[in-house]
């Protein structure tokens, strides 16, 4: 099952891949990296909720798969956040012949790739998978949400050199993007369902050895 | 007050169990001590002595069951609960830099005791640590610690002590000057649950004994109605051949 | 000799990848000074010189030691098993979180007392206003000892080593960064009050806004902190 | 043009990365469970 949602998410990347740069493409050739830098930017994003959900769920409920669910999309919000970071750095460098400025919104994608990044190392370095340690994890997770709306989505609504005021109007490059979306969103579903369940299973054999 | 149980029970510990990621430690322990009694809790270690009494104190958050302290259920009623408690544990909660006084007076302030200069010289005396008052706690023998965490445990007058392996480390003196105040405290009306080793001291100080095996109760009766002697040469299979 | 050299040098790396502790800690901590001065001079619109790099300074200054002083603050309740003392206390963990709270304040403003007038002489800047000079470094006073307390009392408590609290603390702060290095631009007078553009201290505006932004965050922060205090001491 | 393939390389390059820790981790699991499951028959 997880095996043909993964498929169908490559599928749909594909899919965008092809229409974006055929029928959709953009005129200067090099803003076409927009079809994979927005959907995951966005999926950074949604990965974070994830891991705050989860956070808050594993602390009320104090089950493990909450916990597990949250390493699962941290792990996979980070991935999106460097891919976010790259292609960020890749359009700027194409754009303003400059690797990195500190606008708003390339520094809200780099606080947000470092939150990812601490919450990683807290995840590997708390001593042992007991409860205190994922408690702690649960913690962070949740006050390191409080920083991304704070500057993330406000960052948005500010003109601000980083997105050059464009849109995507014609009905190929909304397709394009909407498919890339909808791909990089299941492909970040499925990432999260195989990893919980990989994690669960070693937990369960692991915890074999204590009984 | 709406309590379920009556009144005179000063600790009651109903269905409490626990378990630590998979070794389950407390598989349904059912106590209830009333007022002015006191039990003294066997068994080797590992047999999860020190989790009931962390569980009880509601340090630990036990998985399922309920523990009420003078009708005050621990989880529900922290604040009412936690007045009536008092413990003390291997460590002596006490602050090395601060002296005897001002760790009393910390602790005094912490529980909002009354008139707290005159309790403390109350306890002082009863511990017999008045000429040690000025002393900072980290230059104390194990004996005094010892007896300066009873005093901070009795400073505001809780209804139910909790003392996890009290002897441990004392030499015959101090020992005797804890078993004293222990029972001073108990025929004040108070109540004490307490854990230890040495059966021969815990049969001393207390008339009811308990007997902690693999997360069961399996022995709780009172000291007359047991064979002292068979008990004291091997508890454990006496135990078990008793539940 | 060569044999047991290459051997001790291949597990060495093998457990440090396993671990995967000490080298990704350092990394980061690495690139979140990087960052932090990169937001805190913003060469752009400030035109480098004096003014920069003082309120750079300040900042880092002010973080690493905030975070040596708080990385300290549960060292007390560590022995003697002092944590238990407190939580068996008829008062709710939010408080021990103030008592915490204030104690890491004051010392930090003590340290401020020390350190601000020697950067003020060494990058020999004159401040606009003294006022609001005490306003921002109260406010981010208050930013780095919410955070640093909530979090120096989860890493002391289950004695984990090594820079984890310097990166927790710091990457958390990193939002506050950007109004607070414009606050302190525009006292050094390196910033115009009012600024308007694309830089992201644009996005900050104005010295008001940049105050009413790190308000919110300590605020946020504060609350927060206070309210998961409990989560973090419960054994 | 040449940043849009680098912009998409690294994309593609990124996933297949994180896909192949993934499957590396399940096959040490499968590897760890298959010598768990032989090895209990003959201690039972």
């Amino acid at each position: 099952m997880r095996r043909l949602l993964l498929a169908l998410a490559f599928l749909l990347l594909i899919a965008s891949t092809l229409i974006g740069l055929t029928r959709g493409q953009i005129d200067p050739l090099q803003r076409n990296i927009l079809y994979v830098h927005v959907p995951n930017s966005v999926c950074a994003l949604l990965c974070f909720v994830v891991v705050l959900v989860t956070s808050v769920g594993y602390l009320a409920t104090g089950k493990q798969t909450w916990d597990l669910a949250a390493t699962a999309a941290a792990e996979a919000g980070f991935v999106f956040a460097t891919i976010l970071n790259a292609t960020g750095m890749i359009f700027s460098r194409a754009e303003w012949n400059v690797w990195w400025t500190p606008s708003p919104r390339l520094v809200t994608s780099a606080i947000l790739w470092f939150l990812y990044a601490v919450y990683l190392i807290l995840r590997v370095s708390l001593p042992g998978a007991q409860r205190r340690a994922a408690r702690l994890c649960a913690v962070f997770g949740i006050v390191a949400f409080l920083d991304v709306p704070l500057v993330y989505i406000s960052a948005r609504f500010i003109p601000d050199i980083h997105r050059p005021n464009f849109s995507f109007d014609s009905t190929w490059q909304t397709a394009a993007l909407m498919l890339g979306m909808a791909g990089t969103i299941l492909l970040a579903a499925g990432l999260i369902w195989l990893r919980t369940s990989l994690l669960r299973d070693t937990l369960k054999l692991e915890q074999e050895l204590l009984r | 007050m709406a309590q379920d149980e009556p009144t005179s029970a000063a600790l009651s510990v109903r269905a409490v169990s626990k378990t630590f990621v998979t070794k389950p430690v407390l598989r349904g322990i059912d106590l209830v001590v009333p007022a002015g009694e006191a039990v003294c809790l066997c068994g080797i270690n590992g047999a999860g002595k020190s989790t009931l009494l962390r569980v009880i104190a509601g340090l630990l958050r036990p998985d399922s069951g309920s523990i009420a302290i003078q009708g005050y259920e621990v989880r529900r009623e922290p604040e009412k609960s936690r007045r009536q408690l008092g413990m003390i544990s291997h460590a002596g909660m006490a602050y090395p830099e601060l002296t005897v006084s001002e760790n009393l007076a910390f602790a005094a302030r912490l529980y909002g005791v009354p008139r707290r200069a005159e309790r403390i010289e109350e306890l002082l005396a009863g511990t017999g640590l008045t000429s040690y008052r000025y002393d900072r706690a980290e230059i104390l023998s194990r004996g005094l610690q010892q007896r300066l965490a009873i005093a901070r445990a009795l400073l505001h007058r809780p209804a139910v002590l909790l003392a996890d392996e009290p002897f441990t480390g004392l030499d015959a003196a101090a020992t005797q000057d804890v078993c004293t105040i222990f029972d001073r405290f108990a025929r004040d009306g108070g109540t004490i649950l307490m854990t230890t080793h040495d059966l021969r001291l815990g049969l001393q100080c207390c008339r009811r004994v308990a007997v902690l095996d693999q997360g069961v109760l399996i022995l709780d009766a009172s000291k007359d109605r047991i064979d002292t002697r068979r008990f004291l040469d091997d508890y454990l299979s006496y135990a078990r051949t008793m539940s | 000799m060569w044999l047991g050299l290459r051997a001790i040098l291949i597990k060495d790396i093998v457990v440090e990848l396993r671990a995967r502790q000490a080298l990704p800690t350092m990394v980061v901590l690495g690139m979140l000074i990087v960052f932090i001065l990169r937001i805190a001079s913003e060469s752009a619109a400030a035109g480098g010189g004096a003014p920069v790099m003082g309120a750079a300074a300040l900042w880092i200054a002010f973080l690493f030691s905030g975070l040596l002083a708080q990385e300290r603050s549960f060292a007390a309740e560590q022995h003697n098993g002092c944590m238990d003392g407190l939580l068996l206390a008829p008062l709710d963990a939010g408080t021990i979180y103030l008592a915490k709270l204030l104690a890491n304040i004051i010392l930090l403003t003590i340290f401020e007392a020390v350190v601000v007038p020697l950067v003020l002489i060494a990058f020999h800047l004159h401040v606009a206003g003294w006022g609001r000079l005490v306003t921002v470094l109260l406010l981010g006073n208050l930013g780095i000892s919410s955070v640093g307390t909530l979090f120096s009392a989860a890493v002391q408590l289950t004695r984990t080593r090594g820079a984890l609290l310097s990166i927790v603390v710091l990457v958390l702060l990193m939002p506050m960064m950007i109004p607070a290095s414009f606050a302190l631009l525009v006292l050094f007078g390196a910033l115009p009050e009012r600024m308007v553009g694309s830089g992201s201290f644009a996005f900050v505006g104005s010295f008001p806004a940049a105050v009413a932004y790190m308000l919110a965050f300590d605020a946020v922060f504060t609350v927060a902190s206070w309210l998961l205090f409990g989560v973090v001491v419960e054994e | 043009m040449f940043y849009l393939v680098l912009g998409f390389c690294t994309v593609w390059v990124c996933h297949f990365a994180y896909l192949a820790v993934l499957d590396r981790q399940a096959t040490q699991l499968r590897r760890r469970l298959e010598a768990r499951a032989n090895a209990t028959p003959d201690r039972t």
